[in-house]
């Protein structure tokens, strides 16, 4: 028995090897769907992609495009012809030259109905992009061309303000169209067929929960000289607190995901960091329903809200509270200018009790008194239902209304939402490039996020205006005055703006996270 | 009163075919007593359960009083059970345990609907009858010893006053002295209320003692059958002379002079039955024509049936 | 004592022997078996936990000075004190109240699941195990098919179906959990079925349906007792995880599944958040456990003397 | 060395159940001669089986020798390992050769593991086949590998009879061997016991319920009832001279085969409850010559001869 | 011998059979799809991704077409894993699974037994109550949180152990213990009963009348009729554990078949839902036939028919 136990121990003491030098443990947390740069629109798939692959421009350290591929491009002068001029010696990981023909390999790929690609809207400001994916058009037709390899050409549908962004989002991505022919889909699941030309290339993944993917150097990077790292391993560790504990043992070097509870303690001592996201978390009312039809209601509930004790009693993160839509760290009316802080706070941060009590009764409910019966529907989470719980507890001793408080499984909650089967819904939007127009969008009539069934043709008319407005100053204008018809109709409220909160290793330095989420590796290095 | 002619009754098993009643007849007259011996699967109990109708009889018929209830349903059965009733051998198994005794003797008359006000009257008309006092009636079974449990057995029988009752070992687990008890009363009870029993043991003390009749059995076939002091005094076929001779004699000196027939072997099971007679085996005088015999009961005088051709 | 004493060697009259008889006293089947729970000192324990954490689910939160989603943002997360005996939540809600109003639901849970699975599982696996045959194989095979498919997929149609709730909990409990009662009751039908008293019953024409409900299945409640208060625990575990999905009673109403649930996040910060409903499932069915033996050994014919 | 192989004296014997204490053995005395076959006849509960559970040391956990003494060849067996005498210089048989038997393991092994335990000199498994065809089961080479459910009844009573014989025992205590047992194949059994006992000239003790048993196998009688001895003799003793009326009532409530057909004489009422066993004597209730004292005071044993004594207040009256 | 495996094996395919039905339509019934997602994707481009998968033929061809491809052991591209077949993807899981499950197995025997066994011998005493305690801990506490338990004291507290990584035997051990708690105390609690059921046996006083060690008396005699149930047992038991617990895995970052069982649900990988629920048939099939055989092994009165 003695032996036995001896035996144990030897086992649980060899099994602590700590990472080498010039290798970064992340935990990627999640096992991505994909890393096939076409079919991915998670962000645990986009932060593989990032690393293993590179587009015509890239994301930099400041979240702003920077040329990668192309170290030029130039415009026509109307704006819809845009010529991309290649760097020298771009090869793949496995040391094949890499040719402008193969980005257009990659952009028809996007657009190609049956690629199946979830961003394929991101590609239709390419001249016959929609028409194409809807079969209208051949593929010759689609505005691409690469004259020669080291020149790309694209044609534009209509002019689009983001395009640099666009190109360096993870899905404008170059296509090995003789590997992918031949192994089709099964080509990004396997480290053989999985040839990228960014800063990494897989080696190996693992699946499921305790998996990891692991990405070593690609030496035959256009830019490989400034990745200072070997290996970086991506681990798949989906629990916080089992995180948190290999964290503890040093086993990781880098992660996202801190147990809510601990967040005060590691932020106030410094071990960990507290990042903006430009991700907002709101609820929907049911505009279509009573009572939420009526303004004031809503607008009372959405007052009655303590967002301070919100985001600094129970989310302690970080967090802020939101007294408007649009997050913070979005670019206004110049690069340098933030949209947040010139279009001002809308909502108070505590609760206006008072103005809350006064529009419920206008509203016809003094005291919440005959107040139908209403609930807040929110997907099953730990972090979701703190939320509800508060915010129940808010419009309780505010309002006097009692709100039930129902949780769903998250896919039947996402049908229920888009049924719009609720009176209010719990609802979060991150964006995916920082720009006003990238969360405004969403309350368009009829918009596929629309999930309140929110429809004022003053707001529409504002986004309409924003959209085709190419000056820049004007077109922010535009869609300031957007955010402020919506205030006042306040079809949604507004709770926090998120921040991610980190913990990195004092070994590890560099790494990039951006406010999208996305974690880059290719400038980061290890101390020993 | 009853008749069963040529009863057979086989059951399926995965290993092959049990022929457990193999071709039994017998009358059975009012107010007589049939016992029915023979050693433990020779078929007796069997063929108790089958004139009842708890298994369905493979072949054959039995008629009571005139009527051919062989193949009627269960249903239909529902009137003859009130005729012909059954007390089974183990006193502790036969008696649900989650049951008041007056429960026990409550529910045949539940189910066969006599009048609910008269329950209580005959269970303690029934209860004195059987030698049990009216008080027991709400006593549960384990709180009565092997013999009192009998007599509730026996009273739940009498509940719908029956006019057969068929005594499947009634007293074979019961202490010798309480056997004489049990023994008494069916007696008592025949006189009284008229009934007719077919007494089925392996004690053949007993069945000697109480029957009017007896019957042999080996094998699931009737060897022999007689009246019981004739089939006692004046064995004839092989199996019955060596049964009669291994009764142990409760007096030392009839004992040691005794000489008793041994028989080879034991009764072997009713899957594979030997052919011809199927006692030549174990018989200590077969011939090797009895390997290919047909045999069947002759009356060999005086309503003595016997089934061995070769009895002098 | 005189043994030349003429008088002592005179015969007893009957009347004599009859008063002689020390009679035990008649016991009923339910008041030995409760004679003899009282004996098993574990199986009395339990019993009184059970009724200690009854009583304190009925009455114990009307002597609490807080309420169950009454929250305080200027103690949150305290641990266990005079003020808060079991500590606070992130909210700053009493938890002791919270374990209280608790055990309502948790212990609804588990007695009515045991009810549901009592009636379907004791009767269909009744009618299994008494029928035989091809219609047992049946219906057995239908019992391995609830087995098999996945839980969650019919719990999630269930909660769109019906929507959250203690009776959706009911239904989908009620839909399981009899499936190991029908199994465990047919085994004990099929033993009990070739028992004399059976044939006895047959004998005095007893139909099919008497038989089962008044020989059968009464002589398996010992077994179906002991498969009940096994199958509590795992009812209320199975609440945690329908409240999960949508299933339960909303927050900030919570079952000990789901205040353990939602405290194991929080375990390496205040672990009594965790301990206290955790300790209050075990306990219980600690308890249910002991009773449940006791139960099985007075009930257990073969065990009465 | 005295003739007396065993000699219990004033063994009190309980079993402890949850409803209380079962007075199953109270105040035994006899002896068993070397080479003789003693029967103990009694109703179930007579405390015939618990005395030679006692004997045997196999009493269990519930039951407690409470006092007495048990001597085996003069020897205190509570000064001895028992684990070196069961098996060895004591056997036993028991009454359900259904039950008996384990069913999972082979009769071989069953046979060859008290060898085994008891140290056999000598080939184990040659012994145990000559066992085997000694008590009749043949043949022994095919059917020493198998299971006791391939052997009916009266077979696994042999297998039983041959394993309590492997190890040349000096004392066989048959426990109602052929209860269980068919008439035909009874007869067989106690033949067998019967030449066994007579070549190898150990000491048996067979209790049973059947009076013809007796009647035809035992040298001496022992009549035990609710935990006691009524009477105890020769078997023309109990049989021709009985004087305790509990054994002229047994006697009495068998059909006699001379008069078959003559109503048969029972014991009337019901074996005592031996959680509440009467002060006086045990028979009391159910005696049809009960008198006062017989409530309160145990009777004491009464010589009748050499061989023969009984226990009952009658004795002492009529000597009186 | 083969006739009752083939027989066995027909009646299994029949439910798997009724299993793939019940299952495939009900997870078609239930609201979302794989690609539902916070941010949806719009409907034209959400249209041209279910025709790749065919997800938009009508139901019946779907379902027919499924039947055919598990005929020829095809169950289908996983619509979580872009380019990953079920196959694969239980292929890369069940070792994991299997290597944590096969200890939890072998621990929870080489624990259970004993406990059993002493707890009969001693009856009523402390070691009995002890472990009949320690067992009942086993059932009521849910692995969830002991999981977590361990993860905070070993892992995180202690530091003895690493956990979320996967590396062979020394990272199973863990999740192994946590696993092995119930099926320990079930396995104990059996062979408990089992004991005190067999030591009542008069082979048992047979076998000590032959003055065999009580040593002899309990191993040889005693327990190779106690352990009789045990096996019944252990056939689905293996099959669940080695199929792997959502829980444990996802706690401990075990890279098992376990969380597919929760995952493809909740993900609406329809083809993976199927697959493991399949797989997991098949397993039970397989593990009840061997313990059928096995116990016909043990057990000689026991015929394969």
């Amino acid at each position: 028995m003695r032996k036995i136990f001896l035996a144990l121990l030897l086992v649980f003491i060899a099994s602590s090897a700590f990472s080498e030098s010039g290798e970064i443990v992340y935990n990627l947390g999640i096992d991505p769907r994909t890393i096939d740069p076409v079919l991915n629109n998670a962000l645990d798939g986009a932060n593989v992609i990032i690393n293993a692959f590179d587009g015509l421009l890239r994301t930099g350290s400041d979240d702003l495009p920077e040329p990668a591929c192309a170290s030029s491009w130039d415009a026509s002068d109307d704006g819809m012809t845009w010529t991309f001029h290649f760097r020298d010696g771009l090869k793949w990981s496995d040391g094949k030259a890499l040719t402008a023909s193969q980005f257009r390999d990659g952009f028809i790929r996007i657009l190609n109905p049956e690629t199946g690609s979830p961003y394929a809207y991101l590609a239709f400001f390419i001249k016959n992009g929609e028409a194409f994916y809807n079969s209208k058009a051949k593929a010759e037709d689609v505005g691409i061309h690469a004259p020669d390899d080291k020149t790309l050409i694209l044609e534009l549908e209509y002019s689009n303000p983001l395009l640099l962004y666009y190109l360096a989002h993870p899905v404008f991505a170059p296509a090995r169209n003789d590997i992918i022919n031949k192994y089709s889909s099964a080509w990004s699941a396997k480290p053989e067929t999985y040839i990228s030309n960014g800063a990494f290339k897989l080696e190996s993944w693992k699946h499921g929960d305790g998996g990891e993917i692991i990405l070593v150097k690609n030496q035959n990077y256009w830019d490989a000289d400034n990745v200072k790292l070997n290996k970086l391993r991506f681990v798949l560790i989906n629990d916080e607190n089992t995180s948190m504990a290999a964290f503890k043992a040093g086993r990781i070097d880098y992660m996202g995901s801190i147990p809510s509870v601990m967040r005060p303690l590691l932020l106030k001592t410094g071990e960990a960091v507290s990042l903006p996201s430009l991700a907002i978390m709101f609820c929907d009312f049911n505009s279509a329903r009573k009572p939420f039809d009526d303004v004031r209601v809503r607008k009372a509930f959405s007052l009655a809200i303590y967002r301070r004790v919100i985001t600094d009693k129970i989310l302690m993160g970080g967090e802020k509270p939101a007294r408007a839509l649009v997050c913070y760290l979005v670019p206004g009316s110049t690069e340098d200018k933030d949209f947040r802080t010139e279009g001002g706070d809308f909502l108070p941060e505590n609760a206006d009790v008072k103005e809350a009590k006064r529009l419920l009764a206008e509203a016809g409910y003094p005291d919440g008194k005959n107040f139908p019966h209403v609930s807040y529907k929110y997907n099953s989470n730990p972090d979701n239902k703190a939320i509800a719980e508060v915010l129940q507890a808010m419009w309780k001793s505010v309002l006097g209304v009692e709100v039930e408080l129902r949780n769903e499984e998250w896919k039947v909650f996402l049908e229920t939402r888009k049924r719009k089967d609720y009176d209010i819904a719990r609802d979060a939007w991150s964006l995916d490039f920082p720009d006003p127009i990238n969360i405004l969008e969403l309350f368009i009539t009829n918009a596929a996020q629309n999930h309140n069934g929110y429809s004022n043709q003053k707001y529409d008319e504002a986004m309409k205006n924003a959209v085709h407005e190419t000056n820049r100053a004007k077109r922010i204008n535009y869609l300031h005055e957007a955010e402020k018809i919506l205030m006042e109709d306040m079809p949604i409220a507004p709770i926090y703006f998120s921040s991610s909160s980190i913990m990195q290793s004092s070994r590890v330095k560099n790494i990039y996270h951006s406010p999208r989420g996305l974690v880059i590796f290719r400038g980061a290095y290890t101390l020993d | 009163m009853l008749s069963v002619e040529n009863l057979k009754k086989y059951f399926y098993t995965s290993n092959g075919i049990v022929h457990s009643v193999d071709g039994v007849s017998f009358n059975l007259r009012k107010g007589e007593t049939l016992g029915l011996v023979g050693e433990s699967g020779c078929g007796k109990t069997t063929t108790g359960r089958t004139i009842i109708k708890l298994y369905e009889p493979d072949e054959g018929k039995i008629i009571f009083d005139n009527q051919d209830i062989t193949h009627i349903t269960q249903n239909e059965m529902l009137p003859f059970r009130k005729r012909i009733q059954m007390i089974f051998q183990d006193p502790y198994a036969s008696l649900n345990p989650r049951m008041t005794a007056g429960d026990i003797v409550r529910e045949p008359m539940i189910i066969h609907g006599i009048p609910k006000d008269e329950h209580d009257d005959r269970i303690n008309h029934l209860m004195r009858l059987v030698g049990l006092n009216s008080e027991q009636a709400g006593r549960y079974p384990h709180e009565f010893s092997g013999g009192q449990r009998q007599r509730i057995g026996i009273a739940r029988a009498l509940a719908v006053e029956p006019e057969l009752i068929i005594c499947d070992e009634p007293i074979s687990a019961l202490d010798v002295s309480i056997q004489a008890q049990i023994v008494n009363m069916l007696e008592d009870l025949q006189n009284q209320l008229g009934l007719t029993y077919l007494f089925i043991a392996h004690d053949l003390s007993m069945v000697r003692h109480i029957s009017t009749r007896v019957a042999v059995m080996y094998l699931g076939k009737i060897v022999e059958l007689a009246d019981s002091d004739e089939l006692y005094t004046n064995p004839k076929h092989p199996y019955t002379l060596s049964l009669m001779s291994s009764i142990p004699i409760p007096d030392p000196e009839k004992s040691d002079s005794r000489k008793h027939i041994p028989l080879k072997g034991e009764i072997p099971n009713a899957l594979n039955l030997p052919e011809g007679c199927s006692f030549h085996p174990r018989c200590p005088n077969a011939k090797p024509e009895c390997r290919s015999l047909d045999v069947t009961l002759k009356d060999i005088g005086n309503g003595h049936l016997c089934s061995c051709p070769f009895t002098e | 004592m005189n043994l030349y004493d003429p008088s002592l060697f005179e015969p007893l009259s009957p009347d004599e022997k009859i008063h002689s008889e020390t009679l035990r006293p008649s016991l009923t089947y339910w008041s030995d078996a409760w004679r003899r729970l009282k004996h098993d000192r574990l199986a009395l324990f339990g019993l009184i936990v059970i009724a200690i954490i009854l009583l304190l689910a009925i009455f114990g939160p009307m002597f609490s000075p807080y309420e169950y989603d009454a929250m305080d943002f200027m103690c949150i997360n305290e641990p266990p004190s005079m003020s808060h005996w079991f500590g606070t939540d992130i909210f700053g809600r009493d938890i002791f109240v919270r374990v209280m109003y608790g055990a309502r639901i948790s212990l609804s849970v588990g007695f009515m699941a045991s009810i549901i699975s009592l009636f379907i599982g004791v009767i269909y696996g009744g009618i299994s195990g008494f029928t035989g045959g091809r219609k047992d194989e049946i219906m057995m095979r239908v019992v391995d098919v609830i087995y098999s498919v996945p839980m969650m997929i019919y719990v999630i149609l269930l909660m769109v179906v019906v929507g959250p709730g203690l009776k959706s909990i009911f239904i989908t409990l009620g839909i399981t959990y009899w499936a190991p009662m029908a199994r465990m009751v047919r085994a004990e039908i099929m033993r009990l079925k070739n028992e004399e008293f059976i044939l006895a019953a047959r004998v005095i024409g007893a139909s099919s349906k008497r038989i089962l409900l008044r020989h059968l299945i009464p002589n398996a409640m010992g077994a179906v007792l002991v498969t009940l208060t096994f199958s509590i625990p795992g009812a209320i575990f199975t609440e945690a995880f329908l409240s999960f999905v949508g299933l339960g009673v909303s927050a900030p109403m919570a079952s000990w599944g789901v205040l353990s649930n939602d405290a194991v996040g929080t375990l390496s910060m205040y672990p009594w958040q965790l301990f206290f409903p955790a300790s209050a499932i075990s306990i219980t069915i600690l308890a249910f456990n002991f009773l449940g033996d006791g139960l099985r050994d007075a009930l257990d014919p073969k065990l009465r003397k | 060395m005295s003739e007396n192989i065993l000699r219990v004296e004033d063994l009190h014997m309980s079993f402890f159940t949850s409803a209380g204490e079962v007075k199953a053995v109270g105040g035994v005395t006899f002896d068993v001669r070397k080479g003789e076959v003693l029967g103990i006849v009694g109703e179930s509960g007579s405390g015939k089986s618990a005395t030679m559970l006692s004997v045997m040391g196999l009493q269990g956990t519930s039951g407690r020798i409470k006092s007495g003494r048990i001597m085996f060849n003069d020897e205190d067996m509570s000064m001895m390992n028992m684990n070196e005498i069961r098996g060895r210089k004591i056997s036993m048989i028991f009454q359900d050769p259904m039950t008996s038997l384990n069913p999972v393991l082979t009769i071989g092994y069953q046979l060859e593991e008290a060898l085994r335990r008891h140290k056999w000199k000598g080939d184990i498994h040659s012994r145990a086949l000559e066992m085997l065809e000694r008590v009749g089961v043949v043949p022994a080479e095919k059917r020493i590998k198998q299971y006791p459910h391939e052997f009916s009844g009266g077979q696994r009573q042999r297998i039983m009879i041959a394993m309590a014989m492997i190890c040349e025992p000096e004392l066989l205590i048959a426990d109602e061997p052929t209860t269980a047992l068919d008439v035909t194949v009874q007869a067989q059994i106690l033949d067998l016991m019967k030449e066994l006992q007579k070549s190898s000239g150990m000491s048996v003790i067979l209790i049973t319920h059947d009076l013809g048993v007796i009647a035809g196998n035992a040298d001496r009688v022992l009549v035990m009832y609710g935990g006691q001895i009524m009477e105890m003799g020769t078997r023309h003793d109990i049989f021709y001279s009985s004087a305790h009326p509990y054994t002229k009532g047994l006697l009495r409530s068998v059909p006699n085969p001379d008069m078959p057909k003559e109503r048969l004489i029972p014991i009337e009422g019901q074996p005592p409850d031996l959680l509440n066993p009467p002060k006086g004597c045990p028979y009391v209730k159910r005696c049809p010559e009960a008198m006062k004292i017989c409530m309160n005071q145990k009777p004491e044993r009464i010589m009748l001869s050499e061989s023969h004594c009984y226990s009952c207040w009658l004795g002492v009256k009529n000597n009186a | 011998m083969r006739s009752y495996v083939f027989r066995r094996v027909f009646a299994s395919l029949l439910t798997l059979f009724v299993v793939i039905t019940l299952t495939f339509f009900m997870m078609r019934i239930i609201p979302g799809g794989p690609f539902t997602d916070e941010k949806a994707i719009p409907s034209f481009v959400l249209e041209k991704m279910m025709n790749k998968y065919h997800l938009n033929d009508p139901l019946l061809i779907q379902y027919g077409r499924y039947l055919l491809n598990v005929l020829c052991f095809d169950l289908g591209p996983s619509y979580r894993y872009e380019g990953m077949t079920v196959n694969e993807l239980i292929a890369s899981g069940f070792p994991a699974s299997f290597m944590v499950g096969g200890i939890a197995l072998i621990l929870s025997l080489i624990i259970g037994i004993p406990a059993g066994i002493i707890s009969a011998l001693k009856r009523g005493k402390w070691q009995d109550r002890l472990s009949m305690i320690l067992a009942t801990l086993g059932v009521t506490v849910p692995s969830f949180v002991i999981a977590a338990a361990f993860v905070y004291i070993f892992a995180w507290r202690l530091g003895w152990v690493t956990v979320g990584f996967w590396e062979g035997i020394s990272t199973a051990i863990l999740p192994a213990i946590t696993l092995a708690g119930y099926p320990a105390a079930f396995i104990s609690r059996l062979i408990r009963s089992g004991m005190l059921e067999v030591l009542q046996q008069d082979y048992i006083r047979t076998a000590r009348s032959k003055g065999l060690h009580e040593r002899a008396v309990i191993y040889v005699h005693a327990l190779k009729n106690a352990v009789i149930p045990v096996i019944t047992y252990l056939g689905p038991l293996t099959a669940g554990i080695l199929t792997g617990s959502f829980v444990v895995e996802h706690v401990f970052g075990v890279p098992g078949l376990g969380t597919f069982f929760v995952t493809s649900i909740t993900n609406r990988d329809y083809t993976t839902i199927m697959g493991v629920t399949i797989f997991y048939s098949a397993l039970l099939v397989f593990f009840n036939l061997i313990a059928d055989i096995c116990l016909a092994f043990v057990d000689p009165r026991i015929k394969l028919r």
